[in-house]
């Protein structure tokens, strides 16, 4: 398909004659390219975690980070282009702030998913604009609903789901994800499931270095959003490298 | 009880809202063959109170010019601001910090451009013009300005220009030597004429703080003043 | 001494001035005494207190003035407002008690003083503007009062007044106690006043007390001089010759027969009794009754007679009535500024 | 060049004075009287306002007219003082004619009077209270205009207001003088805890029959409503 | 606009060593326009007393009137001088008359007391509030002027001549910062034996 | 949405009352909010908050004012705690209109937010944020839509106590003893001549001040209330304590005697 739009891939606001949208389908394409992102709702928390591939040694640590603070209650991880996923970060800030300010209160997930989704479909309707070129993930935690987790696509498309992936190595991902049995899983387990299944479907050959960021809201955050402390990550990180670790010796064996 | 319901549904209506306040103080500035001074007291207030006994009314501007002002404070505030950010575009647009000149006349039109709602303060600034001689220049709220050799603004600046055409320049005397006085002449008479504002000025008091500046920077100096 | 109208207060210029200001020449403010002024009540007697300065708008027009006027002998009072007023009133009722002492023989009662000055002010509801503090000693007890221009009193162990009164007030709150002695007392209203004098820009300068005891007053003016005058740097005497003279005139005095009548200390009080005569004398006959009222509810007994009885209750009647119509009266005059 | 249309000065004309300067002298006031078995109480806060300043926290709005006769001042502190000297004085003149305590109908007569004919000019509200040989406690309530009415229980001043619905509700006849003080007290405090113009502390007076009048003064946590407490 | 500017002029009076000054301005103006350059607020009102009455033009010279006939009928009757204190207080209880309706004047009295030789400078208020300081008393719509100028010229114990060069360069140099006074200005100093008058050169604009 | 801190016009775009509907662009029928002719009408505050007073002392900072809200001379609320935690660096007091103090506290607690949510380990400063209600409020005068506040900005910075305040005209200054209402006029000159007494005071000793200064203003402001909030801050952090409450003693009651003057 690639590069074949005979001409019905120059706007977003056109049809090809078998029905697609080849812009919106390119932007996949270039969530498909990036790093990859998970996230994982257990039984009191979600956690995302993120897959930053870093392209040059010369940047610095922490650099272009693809978590974002939303809301107090809500983080996002996104796949794709950063600079789209920025902006779209903002877009949902200002959402939030805005039913804060009117409303008195937390923005409940579902309303800013479809607010953001909303957001992200128009820009799949006009010709002058182009579809953003990064998907998605939409966490939060709350007192009575429990937690939850959206994905956002290029498309304006949205679902929530227990555990999903995007990026890279979804597929991949995605079959790691639905070997754990999510509900019965602790805030800490998620993270190191979620750690190790980075590890897991980061492909060495071809991405060198790459930094996990990892992000958690639920009940032993008192529903905040939050990066994950920086000793637990660690954990994490041993956890995953050492379950990498005996995987492969299995594998030897 | 007709009163007391009258008491009630009155009182919260009784609210005026004048945008400006009074707050008082005094500034003087006098230009010399080489030097410019400019001083003000450093008591803030509004009605009979005091708000602070430690607010000086200078504000340095560049290394050749000092503003004072006095009058409705918060119109100071924002005027000194304004003027500093100006002053750092002129900077990066120019590659110079500006004159005491060019901000003469930058000021004036900026307060004029407020001629309907003007900043209520008594400007004055001192400082050395491009020739490196002294000079002071003094506004009107809504931006009239002229360059003198001395000058005195605010609450005090009716008791005190008199005493300054008198003892700096020379005004109605005979028979007196008339070349400009020098620099520790200028700051004596500067902070007597502080210290007889201070007597009769409930507006002026508490201490003076004073700029001296010269080619060789800006000398700062703070005299005691009463305190009641 | 030959009256131009009938005394009292002229009311002639009212009708120009209203013109004038309608025209838009504003008169000038009358001298205030922006002021602290306070008294608090120690286990022997009465402290007063006072600033000593005096206002004009914004300008200080008199810096050591004397705000703690005599009454009697044991009655002082601290005036606050427009100064004329204080002093004025306060003469008059000071020439009022001492008549009354003449009259009776008997140390004048701090109580009766308060009653004057109150019904003198409610007379002319509150355009005589007058904040008083009255303190002093009688044979039953110390006595503090504070008296507002309209005519009210209040009975309490200590007060302030004007407008350094809440700075003034804060020292008694956090320090008054009750049964102080009298350097105790006399430090904490030389606190009220210090924090009224650097505080409120309406007061400065010094520190006047006045402690009534028993056994006499101490009238300490200044206390405390709590702000120095400004000491100059420089030399500001004129050579002499350096102003420009259009003509001099010299006229000498001539002494032409010299005469000793009396020795100064002599002389000085009698000026001093005329000063009162004055004050006396322009109110005089406005004032007669109001000189003879009630003088404090515990003294109504020595007053048997009916006739006398039925004499002051005509006099009250027209007191009262009188200072309505004044009210009306002034109000018409007075609204115009 | 200093053009005075714009010196601040002008444009302010002057020093701007707190209110609590140029404020007329006032008491704010919650003041009651109510009639129970054998005589009647009488009951004020201590709170005389300038403005928003209270002058004096201590007031004593409790004024004796006769021994027998007290009156509760509210409004201007100036013209109530000087109404009840002048009634004051016109009982103790009654009272020497007739050689007898005078009727506390006469003292509130004496009050309405004075009320009505200067109703343009005073600000007063008052309430005559006392106890005579011929009808035993009396409340009279004098409020602003000038009118007369006994009453078994009277309000008055800026406090009165928060309080008509508590005293339909609780005010019972014959008290006796223990239940009267009791009620009396818990009614001001609750209209001193809500009325920024009423505050300090509870005076109470009690009088009955030929006996002097009872004083008492309530204050801090003897107070059984505290502005504290308020919900 | 203020009445006491509306026909001008100033008044200064200060305390010398065993003499007095009083100096005024000449203007008499109707607000902006000046009419005459020889109007007359001081007044001799006995060998070492002076009266000065700075305000509006018709008040002076009425209250000055008003001064003489007291000061007649006081000095008929009591066959002696009226000192410089008791000038001020008879003024001060003639103005207080008229609490409601004041004339606008402020008077200052300036004087040697006949007994003691004692200098004195007071002033009062438009409703006769009395102030009898030790240094110097200002008046008139030049009076924030004259409060800069004395405080800081004025100092004790100035010998006539001194006197008259601080009381003048005080008062010639705060007319010039006010519009409605200047026009020529006159100087008295007065001591025991003598009274000076001296006409001191002002600009004329 | 806050950009220019004021509200939106309610009615916009529509046609104004009384007038017929204008199509866009062809003309300018649109509601100016933000005219300066001095002839908008203005709020004028309704529920309101008296005294706040700020004092610095040894290594810290103290705020304390009220929770009486009073509508005219009725208390009408007892619960309006008006000193507020911004962050671990800064705490706010507002006086007066309590409806603006909640505006504005809202706009300061999204401030806070939105600075959270860039998860850089900067947080607003003391001086910033007085600087900040500098602008807003001289913003907001300037349009003859004032904010009926006295807003007390208390804080740490570089280690060093700040206190500044801004009223309603935006007029701004720094000092150690700080005060709006009454306290201007009670509380003020009694810290003045305490810190002048001890100029070095204990957290404790600072405490002790601010509790006799509330005390006096519960008896002496016709408008207080007596319970109140202490903010204190310190290198330690920042806390507001309270509330606490006042009584007032009340044995001068006793003077003299009763029914007579």
């Amino acid at each position: 398909m690639s590069s074949i739009g005979a001409g019905y891939d120059l706007s977003a606001s056109q049809f090809s004659p078998d029905g697609r949208v080849f812009q919106v389908e390119y932007a996949q394409k270039a969530v498909e390219n990036s790093s990859t992102a998970i996230g994982l709702k257990g039984k009191d928390g979600v956690v995302i975690a993120v897959e930053k591939l870093v392209l040059s040694k010369l940047y610095d640590p922490g650099a272009n980070k693809r978590i974002f603070h939303i809301d107090n209650h809500i983080g996002m991880g996104i796949s794709g282009l950063i600079s789209d996923g920025r902006q779209l970060s903002e877009t949902a800030k200002t959402e939030a702030s805005e039913y804060r300010s009117k409303y008195g209160g937390d923005i409940p997930l579902h309303l800013l998913n479809e607010k953001v989704s909303m957001y992200v479909h128009a820009y799949t309707l006009y010709s002058m604009v182009r579809p953003f070129g990064a998907s998605l993930l939409l966490a939060s935690h709350d007192q009575k609903d429990g937690p939850s987790l959206y994905v956002v696509d290029p498309s304006g498309v949205s679902h929530g789901y227990f555990g999903c992936a995007i990026g890279k190595a979804k597929q991949n991902a995605k079959t790691e994800i639905e070997k754990l049995k999510l509900s019965t899983l602790s805030m800490e387990q998620l993270a190191k499931e979620a750690a190790r299944i980075i590890y897991v479907v980061h492909d060495e050959l071809k991405d060198k270095h790459f930094e996990l960021e990892l992000a958690w809201v639920g009940e032993k955050t008192n529903g905040k959003f939050e990066l994950v402390p920086q000793s637990f990550l660690e954990e994490c990180e041993n956890y995953a490298k050492t379950s990498l670790q005996d995987s492969d010796s299995d594998n030897d064996l | 009880m007709a009163l007391v319901t009258k008491q009630i549904l009155d009182t919260p209506i009784q609210h005026h809202f004048s945008p400006y306040s009074d707050n008082g103080g005094t500034t003087v500035a006098v230009a010399g063959p080489d030097y410019a001074i400019i001083a003000s007291d450093t008591r803030l207030s509004a009605g009979y109170s005091i708000y602070t006994r430690e607010q000086s009314k200078l504000f340095t501007l560049s290394e050749t010019t000092v503003l004072g002002s006095s009058g409705c404070w918060c119109d100071i505030l924002s005027l000194t601001r304004i003027i500093e950010a100006r002053m750092q575009m002129y900077l990066h647009e120019h590659n110079k910090v500006m004159s005491t000149t060019s901000l003469a006349k930058m000021i004036s039109i900026m307060m004029y451009g407020k001629r309907f709602f003007p900043y209520y303060t008594s400007t004055i600034i001192a400082g050395l013009d491009p020739e490196g001689k002294g000079c002071v220049y003094s506004y009107d709220p809504i931006g009239h300005t002229e360059r003198a050799n001395f000058r005195a603004g605010g609450s005090s600046g009716a008791l005190l220009q008199a005493l300054l055409d008198n003892q700096l320049g020379f005004k109605n005397q005979e028979n007196v030597d008339k070349t400009p006085v020098s620099l520790e002449k200028a700051i004596t008479v500067v902070k007597d004429a502080f210290t007889a504002a201070a007597e009769r000025d409930i507006y002026t008091g508490d201490g003076v703080h004073l700029c001296a500046i010269t080619k060789d920077g800006i000398k700062e100096f703070n005299f005691e003043l009463r305190k009641d | 001494m030959v009256p131009e109208h009938t005394p009292g207060f002229s009311f002639d210029n009212c009708k120009r001035n209203a013109f004038l200001s309608a025209k838009g020449y504003k008169g000038p403010t009358a001298r205030k005494t922006g002021t602290t002024i306070v008294g608090a009540i120690f286990a022997d007697g009465v402290v007063l207190g006072a600033d000593t300065r005096a206002t004009d708008d914004t300008i200080v027009a008199e810096k050591n003035c004397q705000k703690i006027h005599y009454m009697a002998k044991n009655i002082y009072c601290c005036g606050a407002g427009t100064a004329a007023d204080t002093q004025v009133t306060t003469d008059l009722i000071a020439s009022q008690l001492e008549l009354l002492k003449l009259n009776t023989g008997r140390i004048p009662r701090v109580i009766t003083a308060n009653r004057l000055l109150r019904q003198m002010l409610f007379r002319y509801q509150g355009h005589v503007s007058a904040a008083l503090v009255l303190g002093g000693v009688d044979e039953t007890g110390s006595h503090l009062f504070c008296i507002y221009p309209h005519g009210s009193s209040d009975t309490v162990p200590f007060c302030t007044m004007g407008s350094g009164s809440l700075a003034a007030m804060s020292v008694f709150e956090s320090g008054w106690k009750p049964n102080m002695t009298e350097e105790e007392c006399k430090k904490l209203v030389r606190d009220a006043i210090a924090a009224g004098v650097f505080n409120d820009l309406g007061s400065g300068s010094n520190i006047d007390l006045c402690v009534i005891k028993k056994n006499g007053v101490d009238y300490l003016r200044p206390y405390e001089i709590a702000n120095v005058k400004g000491k100059k740097d420089g030399d500001y005497k004129f050579k002499r010759g350096t102003t420009a003279l259009l003509s001099t005139l010299k006229v000498p005095i001539v002494v032409e027969s010299e005469q000793v009548i009396q020795t100064g200390e002599m002389l000085w009080r009698l000026t001093d009794e005329l000063q009162i005569q004055y004050v006396h004398l322009g109110f005089l006959y406005y004032n007669y009754w109001i000189n003879t009222l009630w003088w404090g509810k515990k003294e109504l007994t020595f007053l048997s007679s009916k006739e006398i009885m039925l004499f002051y209750h005509k006099i009250l009647i027209d007191f009262f009535i009188f200072g309505l119509k004044t009210r009306v009266l002034d109000s018409q005059y007075l609204k115009v500024g | 060049m200093w053009n005075k249309e714009y010196d601040v000065k002008a444009y302010h004309g002057g020093v701007e004075a707190p209110d609590w300067l140029t404020a007329k002298h006032s008491c704010g006031t919650t003041i009651m009287a109510l009639e129970f078995d054998g005589g009647v109480v009488i009951g004020a806060d201590s709170r005389s306002s300038t403005g928003a300043y209270v002058a004096n926290r201590v007031a004593d709005k409790l004024t004796r007219v006769t021994d027998n006769i007290y009156c509760c001042r509210s409004g201007s502190a100036a013209d109530t003082q000087a109404i009840s000297d002048f009634v004051s004085y016109n009982l103790d003149l009654q009272s020497m004619e007739l050689g007898e305590e005078p009727l506390v109908y006469s003292g509130a007569k004496l009050f309405q009077e004075l009320v009505y004919s200067y109703r343009d000019s005073l600000t007063a509200g008052i309430i005559c209270a006392g106890w005579d040989r011929k009808k035993g406690g009396q409340v009279y309530c004098v409020p602003l205009g000038g009118m007369l009415m006994r009453q078994k229980i009277a309000m008055g001043g800026s406090g009165s207001t928060y309080l008509y619905g508590y005293i339909d509700k609780n005010f019972k006849e014959n008290m006796n003088k223990q239940e009267a003080m009791e009620f009396v007290t818990r009614a001001i405090c609750h209209a001193m805890a809500r009325d920024g113009s009423s505050g300090g502390v509870v005076r109470l007076g009690v009088i009955t029959g030929d006996n002097p009048i009872e004083r008492h003064v309530i204050y801090g946590k003897d107070l059984p409503y505290l502005t504290s407490d308020v919900k | 606009m203020s009445i006491m500017t509306y026909n001008g002029g100033s008044i200064v009076a200060m305390t010398g060593k065993n003499c007095v000054a009083i100096a005024c301005d000449k203007r008499f103006g109707i607000q902006g326009t000046a009419l005459a350059d020889n109007f007359q607020r001081i007044f001799q009102v006995g060998p070492h007393m002076f009266v000065g009455l700075p305000g509006l033009g018709t008040d002076t010279q009425t209250v000055y009137q008003k001064i003489r006939f007291r000061q007649n009928l006081y000095e008929l009757k009591e066959n002696r001088k009226m000192s410089p204190k008791v000038l001020l207080s008879m003024i001060s209880n003639m103005l207080y008359e008229r609490r409601f309706g004041p004339y606008f004047v402020e008077p200052m009295v300036v004087g040697l007391d006949p007994e003691t030789a004692q200098p004195i400078v007071g002033n009062m208020d438009l409703i006769g509030c009395v102030n009898i300081p030790s240094d110097f008393v200002v008046g008139g719509p030049s009076s924030d002027q004259l409060y800069g100028m004395c405080e800081t010229l004025w100092e004790p114990n100035l010998e006539p001549d001194d006197l008259f060069e601080t009381i003048a360069q005080a008062l010639v140099n705060a007319c010039e910062r006010n519009a409605v006074s200047g026009w020529g200005a006159v100087v008295h100093i007065i001591e025991q034996d003598k009274v000076t008058v001296r006409h001191v050169k002002t600009r004329m604009d | 949405m806050f950009s220019d801190y004021s509200a939106p016009p309610m009615w916009q775009n529509g046609p104004a009352l009384g007038k017929y509907y204008d199509f866009p662009n062809v003309s300018t029928n649109k509601i100016s909010h933000n005219s300066t002719n001095g002839k908008q009408r203005y709020h004028t505050p309704l529920t309101t908050g008296t005294s706040v007073i700020g004092l610095v002392f040894n290594g810290g900072v103290i705020l304390a004012a009220d929770t009486a809200g009073y509508y005219g001379s009725m208390m009408r609320f007892n619960d309006c705690p008006r000193i507020f935690q911004v962050n671990k660096y800064t705490i706010l007091g507002a006086g007066n209109d309590y409806a603006d103090i909640q505006y504005l506290n809202d706009i300061i607690k999204q401030k806070i937010l939105d600075d959270d949510l860039h998860n850089d380990g900067i947080a607003l400063k003391p001086k910033s944020l007085h600087s900040w209600l500098t602008r807003v409020l001289y913003n907001r005068r300037s349009q003859f839509d004032p904010l009926w506040i006295n807003a007390f900005v208390a804080g740490m910075q570089n280690g060093e106590p700040f206190l500044g305040t801004v009223d309603k005209l935006g007029t701004a200054y720094e000092d150690k003893i700080l005060s709006f209402g009454f306290g201007t006029h009670i509380s003020v000159p009694y810290l003045r001549q305490e810190r002048e007494k001890n100029p070095n005071m204990t957290k404790e000793e600072a405490i002790a001040c601010i509790k006799t200064c509330m005390d006096m203003l519960y008896v002496r402001d016709a408008r207080s209330g007596a319970k109140y909030n202490i903010g204190v801050i310190s290198n330690e952090g920042s806390e507001v304590q309270g509330p606490f409450e006042s009584v007032g003693h009340w044995n001068i009651a006793t003077h003299g005697t009763p029914g007579q003057e």
